[in-house]
């Protein structure tokens, strides 16, 4: 009963063609993409030790991995968010590097300082261009700095009443007011008119104060129907930075993406090359290496604008792996390891067309969450479908952490085969036992605005009550 | 990454087992017998039980709720202790599973970890060791150091008794919540 | 393709089943006993109990609610009645379902198709049923047609009786092992 | 509680870019394969019909169909090889065509004859090809008339122990003596010595005649280190025939594929064109259409000789998918509609590798059956990695029937990647109750031969007793 870290008789990982960049990592996260991380170390025969709550002692992430550490219980704040126990995990394992997944730490400065400090490398960027691109003001700064285009608004922080009525004057209403330390709609306010102005500038400033203990506000100009467009890039430590093609997430509910894409319905291949080249450019501008995705607003002219930069893998990655055929993260533990990236930018060509769909466990109309027991679970298979889950029948969704299920993913030759593959794997995806959002989604594949690709980020708000009703596809 | 960091599958293998039926095989099931397993089922800290004989089978099962997670056996099917293919293990740990005497005493009080670390028995390889079996200790008092990021962190006893069992060897990683120290109560 | 051929989801509950009462096993497990179980688990802290002797399996369940879900066929799990997003079912048949008290008769014999194909009552349209509810009917007598590939497939009785439904419309599809008319032996 | 042949609430099939060929199938299989033509179909908006028998009442494919209908009692003959019950099921629900799968009644040339006289339209060739190709020696002289390289032997069917010895001594020995009528190793008996050969002439003659019913046989040369290559084949009724390239079925054992692969790493770019050229030929020469597939061993000198056509979809069919990007059994469904072909042979373009790993219900070293309830299940996901089956938590494997649970599929950039991948998906794959023959391809993948690509069909059986032990890998 001794020493609880396990080794699960993991093999010697013969017969790789290349050698592995890690001996041993640690994977700083939970759930399917806990998993996904583990599943490429598998294929590149690195050795993987697996981080765990009490929650998630039976979850498919420990199980899978060849070493596995319990850092707490289960509140995150507990467990997945305490670096000192993390830390201590990888020492202990003697693991090289950390893979932080996405959420939990992976965006978080002060974390990749203390594994640089402790000798272990962090797979990612560095400290400084995640607090770069963390801090929005900062980041927009930086970005106009190398010629990026940005929304019109503000020149940096708005700091007095006085101050925004000019800047809504200058880039015209509609006007967006932003928290500068912000996210999740938190802090943020959408201002028509100049007498609106003073008491929606002053709301979003003390909810930024109480959400972020920061009331710091810039302001942007406010599109009406606009496109959620974003580039994935990979950079290797040699100055190689190249992208992967866009995908588009604007099937959104309030800024929580629900279907994405590759390629995009929106873009012209002219487009596509000079948004494309932008962000190759917007990420040369930081320095930028490892796997990152610059975050696009386009209007309906055309015109694109800088949102935002992501520093870490991205959930809705697979899409661009199966149009790509390039394995994301296969490539971030290479070029994390020292490694050149393995392809140039000629090599990336984008074949077919891929859609994900995030299941979460929710109520698909009212979305409240819907934890519990998987009573019975079928995954789809067969040609074109790619499932990434952690889940299994049995499993318990702990009410601790995001409520994601599995996210199915679908590829076609073109946007109609990988549409209506998509249908059928959700028609033969059975979750019982919790709620999901699966017949949401099957519902927005019949619908007549997905399938001729006329949405943008706010079609979901206004097509949701159409969307209650069986028949209410608008087709 | 010293080898001595690479542990044999125990923990859960170790996890207290229910034996329930002196002979298996010939067993005469009847309906008192199944409804006085559900009884002790649903009366005792067990979550899931299941049993299998020749032809018969049956499971019973309990919710989530309430039960506590450490040192049961896990709940999931998808959970056995080691995949198909796995090589002999390890060589054992010097420390032998702690008895079932040990753990199904209510005297007995676990110290576990409230970190992830390196477990010392004393704060320099030439020092004695803070506590040693048949030692009595008091609330507060040093029990071990757990290392962490540079840091030596001092476990101290949560009850007064006698130490029983020290759980791991000196040196050996420990992960949050794994018992260190079985402390006779009293 | 008729519509008259798009059936509600009726006969998985028709179709004959499996008695699991019978003495199969060591267990003599019979329907007081399985009662008492049910009524054990849904009074006691029991989540699930599943048992499964030779041809015997069955489980009971509580969600969270706290009511008892028993099944007593080997029915999956990943078997409801419908998907998610079904439309309403199909206008019911016209004939009604059968009564409990049919089904748990044990002085009813049900007659069932031994093929697949299209169901008649009388040779011709303008010829009367060879059988109707009241009449009593000897071993050998035809019932029905069922017509296959073009060929009229007399269906004979088995025993002697009573006729006191037929279970099927005239001209209506029927599947292997559907249950076609119900008989009072005697 | 009338009629039991139901309708689960199929929607309306509307939004596929295409009219869907047909309005309504019958699937005459179970399993993974009748699972696999449902996706097809609701993929293309086709609604269907499930057969089962009383054993398979639970089972996916008659959950996923649209309509079911009880054919039978549990045993083949009496269910799914009933040719007047699948007819009538045809009948009662309105289907216009059926689709066999494989196996069951797929290379039945009556079945065919009376789908025709009932004006119900078969999914493959027609009866007369059929049977041509299902009588080995009537193929065998058909693709000789037509040109295609011959395996050296008998001038059809061999009548004495004089003949024999005659057609020994002219094409060298060793020769093997096989049942006309035959299949899986009955009848069939390899001859080293004209000492031997009257006496294993003798069996092999009475052999057949006691499996088949018919003792007529015919000679071949025994190749040594033979691999099996195997081109798909599609064509339509306007005589058009393609090939999507070839599949290596060399890891066998009792003539069952364990391991296909595709490209194979036998080939190169020269003969695979010679050989995949070839089969066009050879179908050219049937009139073929539907899909087919030829199958050729191949000798260490790249010389290859034409062994049989399989007139139906094959097992292996997702390797050739995921590779070509073509969707076989939608093409299948197009083409039995009287439409063209989707595609030109120009269009056809091998990318990447793909592996599939047939996993059984049998024990992994000696292959004794292992039906039962699977207690837990897990099924591979990630990049790369398609799985087909309808296996599933708590599923019973009815001892009537094959033992296959499920196809892993995986797909990778190159062999190596592909290999990764199939490793890491067998190191996830879970099932518990029933034993199956993952362990087993899980050492086979990391054995030197299968890594180097040096197999024949002959591997397996001398590699079999180190591959029993944990480390004997050959590595």
């Amino acid at each position: 009963m001794a020493a609880a870290i396990k080794r699960k008789g993991a093999r010697a990982a013969a017969h790789t063609a290349e050698e592995p960049p890690f001996k041993k990592i640690l994977v700083a996260n939970r759930g399917e993409i806990a998993l996904r991380v583990i599943l490429a170390c598998k294929e590149l025969g690195i050795q993987t030790v697996a981080v765990y709550s009490e929650a998630d002692r039976n979850a498919l992430h420990v199980r899978f991995a060849d070493e596995e550490v319990c850092i707490g219980p289960a509140p995150s704040s507990r467990s997945y968010l305490n670096i000192p126990q993390v830390i201590a995990a990888a020492e202990v394992t003697g693991a090289e590097a950390i893979h932080p997944g996405y959420g939990f730490l992976s965006e978080n400065p002060h974390f990749v300082e203390v594994c640089t400090a402790c000798g272990i490398n962090f797979i990612g960027p560095n400290a400084e261009i995640i607090r770069r691109m963390g801090n929005k003001a900062e980041a927009k700064a930086t970005m106009q700095a190398a010629g990026i285009p940005q929304m019109p608004g503000s020149d940096g922080l708005v700091h007095t009443v006085e101050d925004a009525l000019a800047t809504a004057e200058r880039i015209g209403y509609p006007v967006i007011v932003k928290a500068s330390a912000g996210g999740g709609g938190r802090g943020m306010r959408i201002c028509n008119t100049p007498e609106e102005l003073p008491d929606l500038y002053g709301t979003a400033r003390s909810e930024a104060k109480g959400a972020f203990g920061d009331d710091s506000v810039y302001m942007e100009k406010y599109l009406l129907e606009p496109r959620h467009i974003e580039v994935q890039i990979l950079g290797d430590l040699f100055g190689n930075v190249v992208h992967l093609g866009e995908r588009e997430c604007s099937i959104q509910r309030r800024h929580q993406k629900l279907i994405e894409e590759s390629p995009s319905a929106a873009l012209s291949p002219d487009l596509r090359k000079r948004i494309c080249e932008t962000a190759v450019k917007a990420a040369r501008a930081v320095g930028y290496y490892n796997a990152g995705t610059i975050e696009f607003l386009l209007d309906k002219r055309g015109d694109f604008y800088f949102m935002e930069m992501n520093t870490r893998v991205q959930v809705e990655h697979p899409v661009t792996e199966l149009v790509t055929g390039i394995d994301i993260v296969k490539e971030q533990l290479r070029v994390a390891a020292g490694r050149r990236l393995s392809f140039t930018q000629d090599q990336v060509i984008q074949r077919g067309h891929a859609i994900e769909c995030r299941i979460n466990a929710e109520d698909p109309f009212k979305f409240t969450p819907s934890p519990g027991r998987i009573t019975a679970l079928n995954f789809p298979g067969g040609p074109g479908i790619r499932v990434d889950s952690a889940m299994h029948q049995d499993a318990t969704i702990p009410p601790h952490y995001d409520s994601m299920i599995a996210k199915l993913i679908a590829f076609g030759a073109d946007r109609t085969e990988a549409i209506a593959r998509m249908r059928r794997a959700l028609d033969t995806l059975v979750v019982e036992g919790v709620k999901t959002t699966a017949p949401l989604h099957r519902r927005m594949l019949d619908h007549a605005d997905f399938i001729s690709g006329a949405f943008s980020t706010k079609w979901l708000e206004g097509a949701m009550e159409s969307l209650k009703q069986p028949g209410g596809t608008g087709g | 990454m010293s080898p001595s960091r690479k542990k044999a599958p125990a923990a859960k293998a170790a996890a207290p087992k229910p034996s329930p039926f002196g002979r298996t095989g010939a067993l005469a099931l009847g309906l008192e017998e199944l409804k006085s397993l559900i009884g002790l089922v649903a009366a005792e800290n067990i979550h899931e039980f299941e049993f299998e004989t020749g032809s018969v089978r049956f499971r019973i099962r309990k919710d989530g709720a309430g039960i506590p997670v450490v040192g049961h056996a896990p709940a999931s099917a998808l959970h056995p202790p080691a995949p198909a293919l796995a090589p002999p293990p390890a060589p054992a740990p010097v420390s032998a599973p702690t008895p079932a005497a040990i753990e199904d005493d209510p005297a007995i009080h676990f110290v576990t970890s409230p970190i992830v670390g390196t477990f010392y028995r004393s704060p320099s390889p030439t020092s004695p060791a803070f506590a040693d079996v048949g030692d009595f200790v008091k609330p507060g008092q040093t029990l071990c150091i757990v290392e962490a990021m540079k840091l030596m962190n001092e476990i101290e006893s949560e009850v007064a008794g006698e130490v029983v069992k020290v759980l791991v060897e000196n040196g050996q990683p420990v992960e949050y919540g794994e018992r260190i120290f079985a402390i006779r109560v009293g």
